[in-house]
């Protein structure tokens, strides 16, 4: 049976502007083991506010009971959530939805990661892995602006790794598009999440197969409200986003 | 055996259920609780054909609620009478089957068709959807409409009829009892009220459909005076709902009047909302003078010469 | 000079005003800030003769919100004409006059009086009060009682009359088509929705009144797609209310088409409430590619090329 | 001009069965000078609770720029400010309303304070008050049962305390009234605080002149929306318990 569960505090920092890294401890770590799933949080009780907020699972470590996220706050659930300090409890559901494929790769298979803003986080957790299978990762990370910059070391750690920003203030000027186009990055096949136009900007413009992390507005986050659904590309059916993705093979659903 | 409720087609062991287009057709739920536990299943609005719903974003949050604007998606009657309804055999649990459609052939027909499920005791008749064109919400907002509806359906339907109200109207006692004439077995109350709303930076409503059921705590005071005035009007049962997050929302619409209470929103919230409104209630009813909580319905009203509380 | 708004009678500095009730005749407010910085002041609903109001309890906090039945509890035309209104005249700032009656004649006698003090600048029927047996919401429902309620005080009036619609109907618009055919020089909307608590010791409501009129967060997204539905069906402006905090919801319902904004129960929460909104929605004007925040009215669908903010 | 203020908690303890004692500190104690009134708190940012809470001033100790109050732990609003910590800010609008008159009573006056509940903590203040001007007191304290029995040692500092117990597990049995017969106590004048019923009590068997203080549902606190008024016995019109009020002469409003 699933879970939800009170999980503590163990860290809680500001890593860019605006930006937040926060470790939740508690059992249900040991069942996050797909990167690219995501969390329903639930930063409050009572009604203020009163939905959960869908977080991605940027990084697991499973000996110290513990996962990480990195998210942006934005409005009233995430600046709730960046007020939560070391011991205090986050009440999590999850993981939930379906991660980065892996199964299917080659072995000393290249893959390009390509996030963009807040859609970087659950591409850490994925390059740690692949990297730990044995693949190699390139990862292409896009920001606004040189404040907005994060994980940029985590990820050279783990393979070349090339930021763009849309002013040009850090790293190369332009979108994730333009570097992959102006480096000629490729690979055996992609991994990306991000905005709505990066995400089809990459579908349409990537030779190579995918895989893509969606976005939408969610309601139950586990398939039963039936708030977060995207149109099929070649079938007359839909997908949720919560349960079905939000990890997508490219082509399957309408960016 | 203090919670079990006995209403038109529905045995139930106790008086919560989770609200129609709340809990899919259980099976998402099923992943975290024995669906047993449940009072009732009300299941999403089914309706002849498959149905797309509406464009995303479907939701949006408001202060102390949220706004939804599903659309009734669903796989259509043939899919939930092959897959969705057998599916559900496998619990102890009496089925409500929400309908929804255009016009009053449609809910004839799906009627006519969900009630022969060997667990489908009974129908609630969505008649104040606000996420559609068609259909739906103008069936919920005048009377005659609404009475011929349910009386046609009764006509075809194997199973009691619940109908389940609007709010957004001026008088809902009088739709009450006009599907009450048409010879409605239960009513359930409320659907959503109609709201909205703009996203500041590009000025444009956040919802695609523009607007939107608005669903949660912020509405309880509305489910709560309509059912309290509905209750004194009419014989028939209610179900009621709106807002219900915790075993004290729950007791507050049975005093005005529900015999049974369903809940929506809070499942999102809370996966376990129901069974844990489940065990609370019973709990509190430790603090009421009634063997029953039969005995609780309406007592906002009713007439009695004990108090009311042990405390 | 961004946030002058001129609306028939009224020449506001600033779109923002208290809404009627929650400000009383302004002196108590006047102990906290200067009275002159407000856009207008719509004060206390007036009738004829004094009105005791119902019994307490008169207010109970829901979730989001909160629900009063004062009963429209006033000292009376005279005494507002001797008392109120002359001491308002030292604050350099319109006076709208909430009128309240239970019979035509009634509005019309208060109008034709109100109407010549010199600091009010337009009234406000207030046909949508749920907490009075008579008249009050009974005129706010029929389209064919507001419009001729609404002719009949032009007739008499010698300011503008703004009209108060409430939202406990099933279709809005067509109330405030009618009254903009019966001559209303602008509407106001909305009024507080019907609720009602119960007393889970009792079992009984809260409020002596039973129910009460819902108002506060709770009821905003209801208010947007009421101003956002009825801005695109009349063409006289709209005083917008209903669940104001701040300046971002002020914006909302300047978006979805007010042309000013009334504060309601935000004021007991923080009596500053006007003021501030009044600060920084000149500051978040800002973001705006505005000159004017008249070009914000309606901006959530009139047509327009430009992106609506900034950012 | 009225202000508001965003307190500073300089402590906050449980006295009794559900009953704490919390200090604010902050400008605002300047001006409150009157015993008996009242001050509105917001105990959270946001909507949950929407409404302020009327709270007693309870003592002010003006050197410290402190007051304290004494409340009970009832529903979500005294909840909240049961959980605030020394060092958070809890916002204040006040001091409101009018509190007990003192200037009337002759010198060397013998005043009797009858509080029930949470109706005692005002008449602290008061008792301190009074006895520093010369006054005598003596207090009758009500309460359900031992648990909740609170300030009898403060009280007693002051002058005779007597308390009473509904279910008789401490002090007297039964209510203050009872205790008041018992003992024949009585006094130059009364002021007395606590639920409807014991004030009606005492404002029919008490034959000296007294000072009553009310509890109403509220909503502004300070005059304007008419939520708290209570109707005058003599004359048509009707008082506000948040501006008139909380406190009126025995027999001018109805109880
Ligand atoms: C699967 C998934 C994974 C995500 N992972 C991350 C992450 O790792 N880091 C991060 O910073 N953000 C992530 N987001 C976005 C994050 O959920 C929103 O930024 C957040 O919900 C905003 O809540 P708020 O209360 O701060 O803002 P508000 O604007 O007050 O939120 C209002 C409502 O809108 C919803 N909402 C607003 N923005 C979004 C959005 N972009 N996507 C979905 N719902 C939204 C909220 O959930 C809430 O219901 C993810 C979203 C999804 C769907
Ligand atoms: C002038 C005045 C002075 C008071 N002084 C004290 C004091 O010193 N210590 C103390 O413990 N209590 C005092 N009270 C009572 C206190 O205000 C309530 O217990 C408190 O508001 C309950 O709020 P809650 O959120 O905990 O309970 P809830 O039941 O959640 O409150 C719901 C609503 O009801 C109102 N309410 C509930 N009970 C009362 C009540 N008895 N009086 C007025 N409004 C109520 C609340 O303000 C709120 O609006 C005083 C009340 C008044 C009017
Ligand atoms: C996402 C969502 C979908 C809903 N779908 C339906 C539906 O298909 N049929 C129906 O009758 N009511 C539907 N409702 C209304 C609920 O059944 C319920 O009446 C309403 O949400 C009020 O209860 P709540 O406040 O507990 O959510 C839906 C509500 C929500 C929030
Ligand atoms: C205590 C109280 C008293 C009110 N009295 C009146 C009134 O006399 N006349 C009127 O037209 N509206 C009255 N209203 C309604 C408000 O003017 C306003 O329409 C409503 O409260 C919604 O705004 P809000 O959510 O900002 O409070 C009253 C509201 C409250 C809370
Ligand atoms: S959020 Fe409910 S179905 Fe995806
Ligand atoms: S609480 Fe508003 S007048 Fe007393």
């Amino acid at each position: 049976m699933k879970k939800v569960e009170a999980m503590t505090v163990v860290s809680q920092r500001t890593i860019a502007n605006n930006i937040y890294e926060c470790s939740l401890k508690g059992d249900l770590v040991s069942v996050m083991n797909e990167p690219g799933q995501f969390v329903h949080l639930k930063v409050t009780d009572g009604i203020e506010p009163t939905l959960r907020r869908p977080i991605s699972i940027c990084s697991v470590d499973t000996n110290e009971r513990t996962f990480t996220m990195v998210y942006r706050v934005e409005g009233i659930g995430t600046k709730k959530l960046s007020h939560k300090l070391p011991g205090e409890r986050v009440n999590v559901l999850g993981p939930l939805g379906h991660g980065f494929p892996m199964e299917e790769l080659k072995s000393e298979s290249h893959c390009l990661l390509v996030g963009g803003g807040i859609g970087v986080p659950p591409l850490y957790e994925l390059a740690k892995q692949l990297t730990s299978k044995g693949h190699s990762v390139t990862a292409v990370l896009g920001f606004r602006s040189k404040e907005d910059v994060f994980y940029e070391r985590e990820f050279s750690r783990l393979g070349p790794t090339f930021v763009a920003t849309e002013d040009g203030s850090y790293g190369e000027m332009g979108f994730v598009t333009d570097v992959i186009g102006a480096k000629q990055l490729t690979g055996d096949c992609y991994y990306a999440c991000g905005p709505r136009p990066m995400l089809k900007a990459i579908e349409s413009n990537m030779p190579i197969p995918g895989f893509l992390s969606l976005e939408e507005r969610m309601g139950c986050g586990i398939g039963a409200c039936l708030a977060c659904v995207c149109d099929m590309k070649n079938e007359a059916g839909y997908r949720k986003v919560c349960s079905d993705g939000p990890v997508f093979k490219a082509g399957e659903v309408v960016v | 055996m203090k919670m079990n409720v006995s209403l038109p087609g529905l045995d139930l062991k106790n008086p919560i259920m989770p609200a129609s287009g709340c809990f899919g057709f259980g099976k998402e739920y099923s992943e975290f609780y024995d669906l047993s536990k449940l009072g009732a299943i009300c299941v999403k609005a089914v309706s002849p054909l498959m149905k797309r719903g509406n464009p995303t974003p479907r939701v949006a949050e408001t202060p102390g609620g949220m706004l939804n604007a599903i659309g009734l998606q669903n796989p259509g009657l043939e899919s939930v009478m092959e897959n969705e309804l057998p599916w559900l055999e496998r619990f102890d649990v009496p089925i409500i089957v929400n309908i929804a459609g255009n016009t009053i052939e449609e809910y004839m027909d799906v009627a006519r068709v969900v009630s022969k499920a060997p667990n489908v005791k009974a129908v609630e008749l969505n008649i104040s959807c606000p996420n559609v064109k068609e259909g739906g919400i103008a069936f919920g907002t005048d009377p005659y409409i609404a009475k011929e509806l349910t009386a046609r359906v009764k006509d075809v339907c194997h199973v009691p009829v619940y109908v389940k109200l609007s709010p957004n109207v001026t008088d809902i006692v009088t739709i009450a009892k006009a599907v009450e004439e048409g010879g409605a077995d239960g009513l359930s109350m409320i659907n959503t009220l109609l709201g909205m709303r703009l996203d500041l930076k590009t000025g444009k409503p956040i919802l695609a459909n523009e607007t939107g059921g608005l669903s949660g705590s912020a509405i309880k005071p509305v489910a709560v005076r309509m059912i309290y005035t509905v209750s004194q009007q009419v014989s028939i049962p209610i179900i009621g709902m709106g807002g219900v997050t915790n075993a004290d929302d729950a007791l507050e619409l049975i005093l005005a009047g529900a015999s049974a209470v369903a809940v929506g929103t809070q499942n999102f919230v809370d996966p376990f909302a129901c069974p844990t409104i489940i065990e609370e209630l019973e709990e509190k009813l430790k603090d009421y003078h009634v063997d029953h909580i039969g005995e609780l319905t309406g007592r906002s009203w009713r007439p009695s010469l004990q108090p009311l509380t042990t405390r």
